[in-house]
C-alpha cells in the first residue's frame, strides 16, 4: 500500500478564487491510498516546500500530488524539493488546477469539481509511479568535424579555441572548401583567398586542430558523448612528416589533368596542390594519372624530391577513435546544369559557363590571371548574359527551392565583370530579386548603376550562330520577346547537398528533407541541432546560404558543442522507453519507429520450457532516448513501456476520470 | 514492345500525296532491311491539330480508332508511322487510354469497339534508329554520303511531351544525327533541330508559317548545313516548298539566298543502299535535290573504295 | 494437380533422404471425404502420405515457427503461405535460411461441404507464391488487379454504403456473436508475439469478459496490430468457428492504408517497412 | 492604356478560368510569369497576348480578355512552351483549351484558323481521311484568299501530289458516327 | 459528496442538458502549453473536459480511445503538435498515420465521427484550443451519452464498473 500525500495550493487567490480548495483537499483525502491531504497559500514558496517535507516525514509518505499550477511551470521545483528527501523526485505528480481550472472557468459550482477530478486523476497515477534514476554518460571532450571549407574550419576554430581537441576529416587534399575557389565575396568586394587562407593557417597551425585530408568517414558507432568513429585516410604517396612543401616534385611531373579547382579552365599535374595557398601546404598523388603508379614508368617526382619524401607504397590508413560530439559541415555543391538544360546547350558551348567558372576566370590567380576571356577564343567577351536561376525554381527539371545566395552572386558577377571590360555589356535575366542581408539590396542597386542590365524573365534557349550565343529570352515587364546576341553566358547554379549527404545523414541518423538536405532538429528553435544527440550542422550541407550565414552557424554549432564539453559527464533522462524481455518478440518495430536510432536488437540466450533458445529482443539505449513514446504504440504485446508514462499510469488515469 | 520488325502500318493522309516520296524511300528502306509493314485496313485520319482545336473527344477518337483496328487485326503488333504528326496524335491517344482503367474504358466508349491500348506506337525514326536495325542498315549500305554536312531538323511532334512520345531527348535529340552519321554524312550541330517550323499556319497563315521556315533556314546555312534531314511530312512540305518563296522575299530585301535541299532521312538512307532518285522520290522535291544527292554520292570514286565499288557493281 | 503432389512427395522424400531438411509440412488425407489436414512428416518413408487436391484449405506459414527449433522446415508454399513466410522473416521471427519453400502455384481451394470455391481464394492476388526455392508445377495466370480488387473490397464498399446506424448493428452483431476463441490469432502469420495482449492481466489492456465492448475492444485493437502487416491469406475468418467476416475489418484498414499512404500489398517481401512504422512529410493531413 | 478594375472581376469569370484550368489539367497559379515560355515561343510576335499573359488573364479572372485574344488561335501547338516551363505549366494544352471554350461561346478571334479547322474536320467527317486538294481549294475558297499557293498547285499535281482522286475510307459511316459522337459530349472529358 | 458537480445534476434530474464527458490526449510540448496559455490568457471554456498530459501524440495508443470510450467517456480528443513541429522529430507523424487509419476503422464500425477527433494545437494557439474543446462538447452533447453496449450499460447503472474487475479502486460512480 502506498501513502499519497495531496497538497492543495491556494495560489493566493488564483487558485482559491475559482476552486474550494479546501473541499479539494477534504474529497482527495476520501481517495484509496491517500494518507494526507492539506492546503498552502503558495506551494512553491519556501514555507510551501518546507510544510511538504516536514509532512512526508510526519505523515510517512511515499509520494506526492501536488495541485496547483501547471507542470510545466513546477513541476521541476517540486522533483527538486523532493531531491533533499527520502522520496524518489518522479514519485511526484501534478494536477493542473490553475492553467487549465481555476483560470478558465469562472464558478467555484464548476471549478471545485473539476478540480478534484483533476486531483484524483494525479492520485491513480502516482499510485503507479516508480522511482526512476537517470544515469550518467562520460562526455569524451574532443569534437570530430567533417567537412573543412568554411563552416568547418570556423566551428573547429571556436571549439579549438574553447581549449578542446578537433579533428578535421576533408575529402579533398586541402582545407578550404568552395569559399577559398571564390573570387571576392559581396557585398563587400573582399578578396575571398584574402579572408579564407589566414583562416585555414590558423588552423592548420592550431595546437588543438589535427586535419585528415583525402579522408571519409567509414563509420559512427555510440552516442552523444561517446561516438566510436572509423576514419580512413587515403594513401597521399607523399611523407607528410619530411615534405618541405618545396613543390619542386609538381613542376616536373609530366602528366597533365583537368584542373578540379580551376573547374576545368586549366591543368594541374598529377602530384599536385590543388591551389598555392593550400593547407597542408604538400602535394598528393593522383593515382589515377600518374604514370609511375599506372604502369610503373616515369617517377620523376621521386627522382627530384631533395628529401625523399615520395611513397609509392603507401596505403590507406584506417584509423577509430571516440570523440564527444561531430559537426557535419560537407557543404554543397552546384547542379550539374549540362544534363538538364538541353535547351542551353546543355554543356555543348564552351562559352556557356557556371557561375564557379566565372568565379575561377576573374580571379587573379586563376587560369586567365584574371583576364575574363571567353575559354572558346580567349577573346574578351563584350556582352555576357548572366541567367538566374538555373536549376532553383525549377521544379519540372531540377529543384522547387529559392538557392537563396544566386542574386547576390549574379550581382556581384555582373559588377567584376563590368569593372574589368570596358565599353561591355552585360544583360541579367531573372525571375525574382531577392537580396535581404545587410548591404545587399545596395549591391544590387549599385550593380544596376554599373551598367548591368536586369530583365525579368527565364531565358527559353541558346542557340550558336557565327561564334555568337544568341540568347532568347521575354522581357516580362515589356511583354515582348527579346534577344541577345552575347559572347559568353554565365549561368547561376543552384545549390544543392554534396553527393555524400544522403550516406553520411544515414549514418549518422540525421533525417533528410526531400531534396536531401541535412535536417536541423527544429526549423525555428534548434537550428544547429540535429536529432541525434551530440551531433550538429553548420554551413551549407542543411540549405543553401550565404558565407556569413554559414560561419554564423558553424559559430553556433561550436558553441554547442562547447556546452556540451563544459560537463564531465550528462545525465540521461530518466523518463525513457525500456524494453520488457519476456514480452519482446525481437520484431524490431520499434527500432524502425525511433527517430533517434535509440533502440537496437539484441541477441540473447535463456533457457525457455526447458530448451535453450536465442532469440532477439529490442533495447533502449538510454543515452539516446528521449522519451516521446511513439515506439510504445507499435508494440504490439506492450512489451515496450514509458517511465513515467507507463500504460498502467495512463489507463489508471482514464479509469479514475471515468469515475466522475 | 514487340522487338520484332513486322509492324501494323499507319500511312497517314498525306502517305500518297504530299508525303509521297517520304512514303517511297521509308518502304525502300524498310523492304531493304526487312522490315515488314502491314497497313491497318480502313484507317482514318489522326485529326492532327484540327481536332485538339475543335474538341478534345475528338482529338482521342480518330487516332484510337484505327489503333482499336490496328490491334483487331494482330494484338501482337506495335503500330509504325512516318508522319510525325500522325505519330504524335496516336501517342497521345495511346498515352490517355493508358493512364488508367477509367480512361481506357472511356475511349472504347467513345470509338465502339475494343482497344486495350497494350500496344505501342512509334515512329519510322525510333524504329530504324534501334541497334539491331542500324547494324542491318550498315550492312545494305553500298555507298556513304561522304560528309554530306546534314541538320537533321526534328520539329515539335517527335519530341514533345517527352512524356509522351517517350523518344530521345527533347531539346537535343541525337537519333537523327546518329543514323546520317551511320551512313557517312556529318551531322551538324545547330540550334533549330526542335524548333517549330509553322506547319500548322501552312494553309491558315503561311506568312507566319514563312517566318518560322526562314529561321531554320538560316540557322543551317550559318552553320554550314549543305542538306536538311527531316522526318515529317508536314516540316518536309514546309521547308521544301517554301524556300523558293523564301529567297524570292529575301532577294527583295538584299539578303543572301539560301540553297540547301530538304530530305527526308529516308531518302538519305535509301540512296546509300544503292536506291535511285526515282524509287525514293527525290526527283519529286520543290526544291531541286538531286544535284546535292549526286555529288554526295559521286565523292565516292575519289575516296576510291574498291569494296564498296563492287558493291554496287553487283 | 495430380502431378503436383507427386512433385511434392518426391521432392519431400529426397529433401528428408538428403538431410537438406529435418521435417516436411504438407497436407494429408483427413478423417472425412475432401477434408485435408496438415501433415508433419520426418521420415522420407513418410512422404506418401502428402496429398494435394482442391480441398487443401489450412495456409500452412505459421506451422513453420513452432517446427523451426528442429532444423531447416521444408514446407509447401502457395501465393498465401509464401507471403505470410516473407511476412514472419520481416517480422524476425524466422530466418529465410530456416526454411526451404517448396512452391506450389495454386488455382485456389475449394469448401468441402459446399464444394465452392473459399471466399479466401477468391480474392487472391498472388496465385504464385512470391518467394520459393523451386517450383512445382507451371506458374498460374494471377486474375488482372482491378477486377480482383472489385470483388477484393466489394464488401467493405457495400458496408460503407450503410447508414452509421446500420453499420453499428451490422458490427455489434459480428462482435457479439465472437467468443473470443482466438483461432483467427493462431492461425495468423502476422500474430507472433510471445505473448498476446489479449492474454496479458494489465488494467485498461483487455477485459476477460465475453460482451460486446471487450469483443468490440478485442476485434479492433487485433486490427490494429496486424492491419499493416496482413497478408491476406484470409486464414482468421476460415478458422473461426463462429464464421465471422473478420478479412471485412481487415481489408478495411488495408485499403485505407492503400488509398491514403499507398501501403500497397504485403508480404511481398522480406523487409521490414511497415506503413505505421513510416511517414511522410507531406502526408495526407485532415486533422489540421 | 485603361486601367483594369479588377473588383469588377465576377465570380461567374473566376469559375469560368476555373473551368478552362480544369479542361487543360493546370492551374494557373502554379505560374510564377517567368516568361519562359513567351521567350521560346514562335509564333509570339502575332500574337496580341504572348501566352505568359493569357495565363496571366486567366490567373486574375479577366477571361473575357482571354477568349477574345487572338493568341490561341495563332498558336501553333509546338508544345516548346509547355516543354520548358519550370512549374509544368501545360500551357499549350491551356490555349488549346481557351479556344475550344471561345468556340463554344461562338467568339471567332481569329477567322482563317477556324475556317481552316472546320474543313479539316468536315473533310475528315466525309472521307475518314483528309484531301489536302480539296482541304486547299475549299479554304481558299471559303477564306477569300483565292489564289494562295495555286502556283504551287501544277508542280504538286506534276509531281503526283495532288490529283483528282479523293482518298476515303470504306467505312464512310463508322467515321461519321465516331466525330458525331465525340462532338457530342460538348467538351467535356469523362 | 457535498458538492454536486454539474454533470451529475443533469443526469440525476434527467431534464436539463445533458453533460458529455470529454478526455482529451495533449501532448506536453504543444498542446498542452496551449491549453496553459488558454488559462493564462483566463480565456474561458466547458468544464467538460479533462486534459491526460501524454510527452507526445505518438504516445498516444488507441486502446486508450477505445478504453476510455467503453469505460463511460463520450468523446475522446487526441492533440498534438502540427506536423513538422514535432519535439521529438516525428511522433506527431506516426500518430497521424495510426489515428487516420483507427479513425476510419471506428467509423466503419459504426462510431459518430464527432466522438473520437484529433487536432494540431501549437503553444501557442490558446484560442484555436478553446474553440476546439468548446465545438467538441457542442458536438458530443449534440449525440447523447456514449452508449456502446446498451445490456452493458444497463448493468452499469445498477452496479460499479463491471467491465474491469481488474481495477481495486471502487470509485464512487
Amino acid at each position: 500500500m502506498s501513502r499519497v500525500g495531496v497538497f492543495v495550493c491556494h495560489c493566493g487567490s488564483n487558485i482559491a478564487g475559482t476552486v474550494d480548495v479546501e473541499h479539494v483537499a477534504e474529497e482527495a483525502a476520501k481517495l484509496p491510498n491517500v494518507a494526507y491531504a492539506t492546503t498552502n497559500k503558495y506551494m512553491c514558496s519556501d514555507p510551501g516546500q518546507q510544510a511538504v517535507r516536514e509532512a512526508i516525514i510526519e505523515h510517512n509518505l511515499d509520494r506526492i500530488v501536488i495541485a496547483s499550477c501547471s507542470p510545466r511551470m513546477h513541476e521541476a521545483t517540486f522533483r527538486k524539493m523532493l531531491a533533499g528527501t527520502d522520496i524518489n523526485p518522479y514519485m511526484l505528480e501534478i494536477a493542473n488546477v490553475r492553467e487549465q481550472c481555476s483560470w478558465v472557468h469562472k464558478d467555484k459550482d464548476v471549478g471545485t469539481p473539476k478540480a478534484i477530478d483533476l486531483v484524483k486523476m494525479a492520485v491513480a497515477k502516482v499510485n503507479y509511479d516508480a522511482p526512476l534514476t537517470t544515469t550518467t554518460i562520460p562526455v569524451n571532450k574532443r569534437a570530430l568535424i567533417i567537412g573543412g571549407g568554411i563552416a568547418g574550419m570556423q566551428a573547429a576554430l571556436d571549439i579549438a579555441d574553447a581549449g578542446y581537441p578537433v579533428t578535421i576529416v576533408e575529402k579533398e587534399s586541402s582545407l578550404g572548401g568552395r569559399m577559398v575557389m571564390l573570387d571576392k565575396t559581396f557585398p563587400t568586394m573582399d578578396c575571398s583567398a584574402c579572408i579564407c587562407t589566414p583562416k585555414m593557417t590558423d588552423v592548420g597551425a592550431h595546437p588543438n586542430i589535427t586535419i585528415k585530408t583525402l579522408a571519409e568517414v567509414e563509420s559512427v558507432g555510440g552516442y552523444i558523448g561517446n561516438f566510436e568513429v572509423t576514419v580512413r585516410e587515403k594513401a597521399k604517396y607523399v611523407d607528410y612528416d619530411t615534405c618541405t612543401g618545396c613543390s619542386l616534385c609538381e613542376t616536373k611531373c609530366p602528366s597533365k589533368v583537368d584542373s578540379e579547382f580551376d573547374q576545368g579552365l586549366a591543368k594541374r599535374r598529377a602530384i599536385y596542390r590543388p591551389f598555392a595557398q593550400a593547407v597542408p601546404a604538400k602535394p598528393t598523388i593522383d593515382a589515377k594519372n600518374c604514370r609511375k603508379l599506372i604502369d610503373g614508368k616515369c617517377g620523376v617526382c621521386e627522382k627530384v624530391c631533395p628529401v625523399g619524401s615520395i611513397k609509392f607504397d603507401d596505403e590507406d590508413k584506417v584509423t577509430t577513435e571516440v570523440y564527444g560530439a561531430i559537426i557535419v559541415a560537407i557543404g554543397y555543391q552546384l547542379i550539374d546544369w549540362t544534363k538538364i538544360y538541353g535547351e542551353y546547350g546543355g554543356g555543348r558551348f564552351k562559352d556557356v559557363i557556371s557561375g564557379l567558372q566565372f568565379e575561377r576566370l576573374v580571379n587573379a590567380s586563376g587560369p586567365t590571371e584574371g583576364h575574363i576571356l571567353r575559354p572558346s577564343d580567349n577573346t574578351e567577351p563584350k556582352t555576357v548574359v548572366i541567367v538566374k536561376c538555373v536549376g532553383s525554381r525549377d521544379p519540372e527539371k531540377a529543384k522547387s527551392y529559392c538557392s537563396r545566395a544566386c542574386c547576390m552572386y549574379a550581382a556581384k558577377h555582373a559588377h567584376q565583370y563590368l569593372d574589368k571590360v570596358k565599353d561591355a555589356r552585360c544583360y541579367i535575366f531573372y525571375m525574382d530579386i531577392r537580396t535581404p542581408g545587410k548591404g545587399y539590396d545596395e549591391f544590387y542597386m549599385n550593380t544596376q548603376h554599373d551598367g548591368a542590365r536586369y530583365i525579368r524573365g527565364r531565358v527559353s534557349k541558346i542557340i550558336n550562330q557565327n561564334g555568337k550565343l544568341i540568347c532568347k529570352g521575354e522581357d516580362t515587364l515589356l511583354g515582348s520577346q527579346v534577344t541577345v546576341e552575347a559572347d559568353m553566358v554565365v549561368l547561376e547554379t543552384a545549390m544543392v547537398p554534396a553527393d555524400e549527404a544522403n550516406q553520411i545523414g544515414s549514418m549518422l541518423g540525421i533525417t533528410r528533407d526531400k531534396d536531401l538536405w541535412l535536417s536541423e532538429a527544429h526549423p525555428k528553435l534548434r537550428p544547429v541541432e540535429t536529432n541525434s544527440g551530440g551531433i550538429y550542422l553548420a554551413g551549407t550541407c542543411q540549405g543553401p546560404k550565404d558565407i556569413p550565414d554559414s560561419v554564423a552557424q558553424a559559430s553556433a554549432a561550436a558553441m554547442k558543442v562547447a556546452i556540451l564539453f563544459s560537463k564531465d559527464e550528462l545525465e540521461s533522462n530518466a523518463m525513457i522507453a525500456n524494453s520488457n524481455k519476456n514480452l519482446c518478440n525481437g520484431c524490431g518495430a520499434c527500432v524502425a519507429i525511433c527517430p533517434y536510432g535509440a533502440i537496437t536488437l539484441e541477441e540473447i540466450t535463456a533457457r525457455e520450457n526447458s530448451v535453450m533458445v536465442t532469440r532477439e529482443i529490442s533495447k533502449v539505449n538510454p543515452g539516446l532516448c528521449q522519451g516521446c513514446g511513439a515506439c510504445t504504440v507499435a508494440c504490439r504485446p506492450g512489451a515496450m513501456d514509458l517511465r513515467g508514462f507507463t500504460d498502467e499510469q495512463i489507463m489508471r488515469e482514464v479509469a479514475a476520470l471515468c469515475q466522475w | 514492345m514487340s522487338s520484332t520488325n513486322r509492324f501494323a502500318y499507319f500511312p497517314g493522309c498525306s502517305a500518297d500525296s504530299t508525303g509521297i516520296s517520304f512514303t517511297k524511300s521509308a518502304e525502300f528502306v524498310c523492304k531493304r532491311i526487312g522490315i515488314e509493314l502491314v497497313e491497318i485496313p480502313d484507317w482514318c485520319c489522326c485529326g492532327t491539330s484540327a481536332a485538339l482545336v475543335t474538341d478534345k473527344n475528338l482529338a482521342v477518337a480518330l487516332p484510337a480508332r484505327s489503333l482499336a483496328l490496328a490491334e483487331k487485326m494482330d494484338a501482337d503488333l506495335d503500330v509504325a508511322t512516318g508522319c510525325a504528326g500522325c505519330f504524335n496524335s496516336l501517342k497521345s491517344a495511346r498515352h490517355f487510354a493508358k493512364q488508367s482503367e477509367d480512361n481506357r474504358a472511356y475511349v472504347e466508349d467513345l470509338i465502339d469497339m475494343p482497344y486495350s491500348a497494350s500496344n505501342d506506337v512509334f515512329s519510322f525514326l525510333e524504329i530504324m534508329h534501334r541497334p539491331e536495325n542500324q547494324e542491318l542498315i550498315k550492312n545494305n549500305m553500298v555507298t556513304t554520303l561522304h560528309g554530306l554536312k546534314v541538320a537533321s531538323y526534328y520539329g515539335c511532334a517527335l519530341v514533345r511531351p517527352s512524356k509522351v512520345c517517350e523518344f530521345d531527348d527533347t531539346e537535343d535529340p541525337r537519333s537523327m544525327d546518329e543514323l546520317i552519321e551511320l551512313v557517312g554524312g556529318e551531322a551538324i550541330d545547330w540550334g533549330y533541330k526542335v524548333e517549330c517550323c509553322g506547319g500548322s499556319h501552312n494553309i491558315s497563315d503561311p506568312k507566319a508559317a514563312k517566318k518560322l521556315t526562314e529561321r531554320i533556314y538560316e540557322d543551317a546555312m550559318i552553320n554550314g548545313a549543305e542538306a536538311i534531314a527531316v522526318a515529317c511530312p508536314l516540316c518536309f512540305l514546309n521547308l521544301d516548298m517554301r524556300e523558293k518563296e523564301l529567297n524570292a522575299i529575301r532577294e527583295a530585301e538584299g539578303k543572301s539566298l539560301f540553297n540547301i535541299p530538304t530530305y527526308y532521312f529516308t531518302e538519305l538512307l535509301g540512296m546509300t543502299m544503292g536506291g535511285s532518285f526515282k524509287e525514293l522520290g527525290i526527283d519529286k522535291h520543290f526544291w531541286p535535290a538531286e544535284d546535292i544527292a549526286k555529288q554526295a554520292l559521286s565523292a565516292r570514286t575519289q575516296s576510291d573504295d574498291t569494296a564498296e565499288a563492287k558493291e554496287v557493281a553487283k | 494437380m495430380t502431378a503436383i503432389q507427386e512433385s511434392i512427395q518426391k521432392r519431400a522424400a529426397e529433401l528428408l533422404e538428403s538431410g537438406e531438411v529435418t521435417q516436411v509440412i504438407a497436407w494429408t488425407n483427413g478423417r472425412f471425404t475432401n477434408q485435408t489436414s496438415p501433415l508433419f512428416i520426418q521420415n522420407a518413408a513418410d512422404a506418401g502420405k502428402i496429398v494435394f487436391n482442391e480441398y487443401c484449405v489450412n495456409t500452412l506459414a505459421k506451422y513453420v515457427l513452432n517446427e523451426k527449433i528442429a532444423g531447416k522446415v521444408g514446407v509447401c508454399v502457395r501465393g498465401c503461405e509464401a507471403r505470410g513466410i516473407n511476412r514472419m522473416i520481416a517480422d524476425n521471427q524466422l530466418k529465410r535460411e530456416e526454411v526451404y519453400l517448396l512452391g506450389i502455384p495454386c488455382e485456389g481451394m475449394k469448401d468441402r461441404e459446399t464444394g465452392e470455391a473459399l471466399d479466401k481464394c477468391l480474392t487472391c492476388t498472388h496465385k504464385n507464391p512470391v518467394v520459393y526455392d523451386e517450383l512445382l508445377g507451371a506458374e498460374v495466370t494471377d486474375t488482372v488487379s482491378e477486377e480482383i480488387d472489385k470483388v477484393r473490397f466489394a464488401q467493405i464498399e457495400a458496408i460503407e454504403g450503410m447508414s452509421r446506424e446500420e453499420r453499428l448493428e451490422y458490427f455489434n452483431n459480428v462482435f457479439n456473436s465472437c467468443i473470443r476463441c482466438y483461432a483467427c490469432r493462431e492461425v495468423c502469420p502476422v500474430c507472433t508475439c510471445r505473448e498476446c495482449f489479449v492474454d496479458q492481466l494489465r488494467a485498461g489492456w483487455q477485459g476477460k469478459q465475453n460482451n460486446l465492448n471487450e469483443n468490440r475492444f478485442y476485434n479492433l485493437i487485433r486490427v490494429f496490430h496486424i492491419g499493416d502487416r496482413c497478408v491476406e491469406c484470409g486464414e482468421c475468418a476460415r478458422a473461426c468457428p463462429m464464421g465471422l467476416p473478420l478479412m471485412e475489418l481487415n481489408r478495411k484498414w488495408i485499403r485505407d492504408l492503400d488509398e491514403l499512404f499507398a501501403a500497397g500489398e504485403e508480404g511481398l517481401s522480406d523487409e521490414l517497412d511497415n506503413t505505421l512504422g513510416r511517414y511522410k512529410t507531406d502526408d495526407i493531413e485532415e486533422f489540421m | 492604356m485603361d486601367t483594369t478594375n479588377l473588383s469588377n472581376v465576377t465570380n461567374a469569370e473566376l469559375e469560368a478560368a476555373d473551368r478552362i484550368g480544369k479542361e487543360a489539367g493546370v492551374r494557373f497559379d502554379d505560374c510564377y510569369q517567368c516568361g519562359k515560355c513567351s521567350a521560346g515561343c514562335p509564333m509570339a510576335h502575332a500574337m496580341d497576348y504572348v501566352p505568359r499573359q493569357v495565363i496571366r488573364l486567366l490567373q486574375l479572372g479577366i477571361v473575357d480578355e482571354a477568349l477574345n485574344a487572338k493568341s490561341p488561335w495563332i498558336c501553333a501547338h509546338c508544345m516548346v512552351c509547355s516543354a520548358r516551363c519550370p512549374q509544368g505549366v501545360d500551357i499549350t494544352a491551356t490555349m488549346l483549351s481557351v479556344r475550344r471554350e471561345a468556340k463554344r461561346r461562338g467568339l471567332r478571334p481569329d477567322k482563317e484558323a477556324d475556317i481552316f479547322d472546320d474543313i479539316f474536320i468536315g473533310n475528315v467527317r466525309s472521307f475518314g481521311k483528309s484531301n489536302e486538294a480539296i482541304l486547299a481549294a475549299k479554304y481558299n475558297l471559303l477564306s477569300g484568299h483565292l489564289m494562295q499557293d495555286m502556283l504551287n498547285a501544277p508542280k504538286m499535281a506534276a509531281r503526283g501530289m495532288i490529283g483528282p482522286k479523293i482518298h476515303s475510307v470504306k467505312d464512310k459511316e463508322a467515321v461519321k458516327k465516331l466525330v458525331d459522337k465525340a462532338l457530342s459530349k460538348g467538351g467535356e472529358q469523362k | 459528496m457535498s458538492v454536486v458537480n454539474d454533470t451529475q445534476a443533469a443526469a440525476s434530474t434527467g431534464t436539463e442538458t445533458f453533460e458529455p464527458k470529454i478526455l482529451a490526449f495533449a501532448c506536453h510540448w504543444c498542446t498542452y502549453s496551449g491549453a496553459d496559455l488558454a488559462g493564462l490568457n483566463r480565456m474561458s471554456y466547458p468544464a467538460n473536459v479533462r486534459v491526460l498530459r501524454v510527452p507526445c501524440s505518438g504516445r498516444v495508443n488507441p486502446q486508450y480511445i477505445l478504453t476510455a470510450l467503453n469505460k463511460g467517456v463520450d468523446g475522446v480528443l487526441v492533440c498534438g503538435c502540427h506536423p513538422g513541429d514535432c519535439h521529438y522529430v516525428s511522433g506527431n507523424y506516426y500518430a497521424k498515420r495510426r489515428l487516420m487509419a483507427f479513425r476510419r476503422m471506428l467509423q466503419y464500425t459504426g462510431l459518430e465521427p464527432e466522438r473520437f477527433q484529433v487536432r494540431w494545437i501549437s503553444g501557442s494557439e490558446a484560442g484555436k484550443f478553446r474553440d476546439t474543446v468548446t465545438s467538441v462538447v457542442e458536438q458530443v452533447r449534440e449525440l447523447g451519452p456514449y452508449k456502446p453496449d446498451p445490456a452493458l450499460a444497463a448493468l452499469i447503472d445498477s452496479s460499479v464498473d463491471a467491465s474491469n474487475p481488474v481495477l481495486p479502486e471502487g470509485g464512487e460512480a
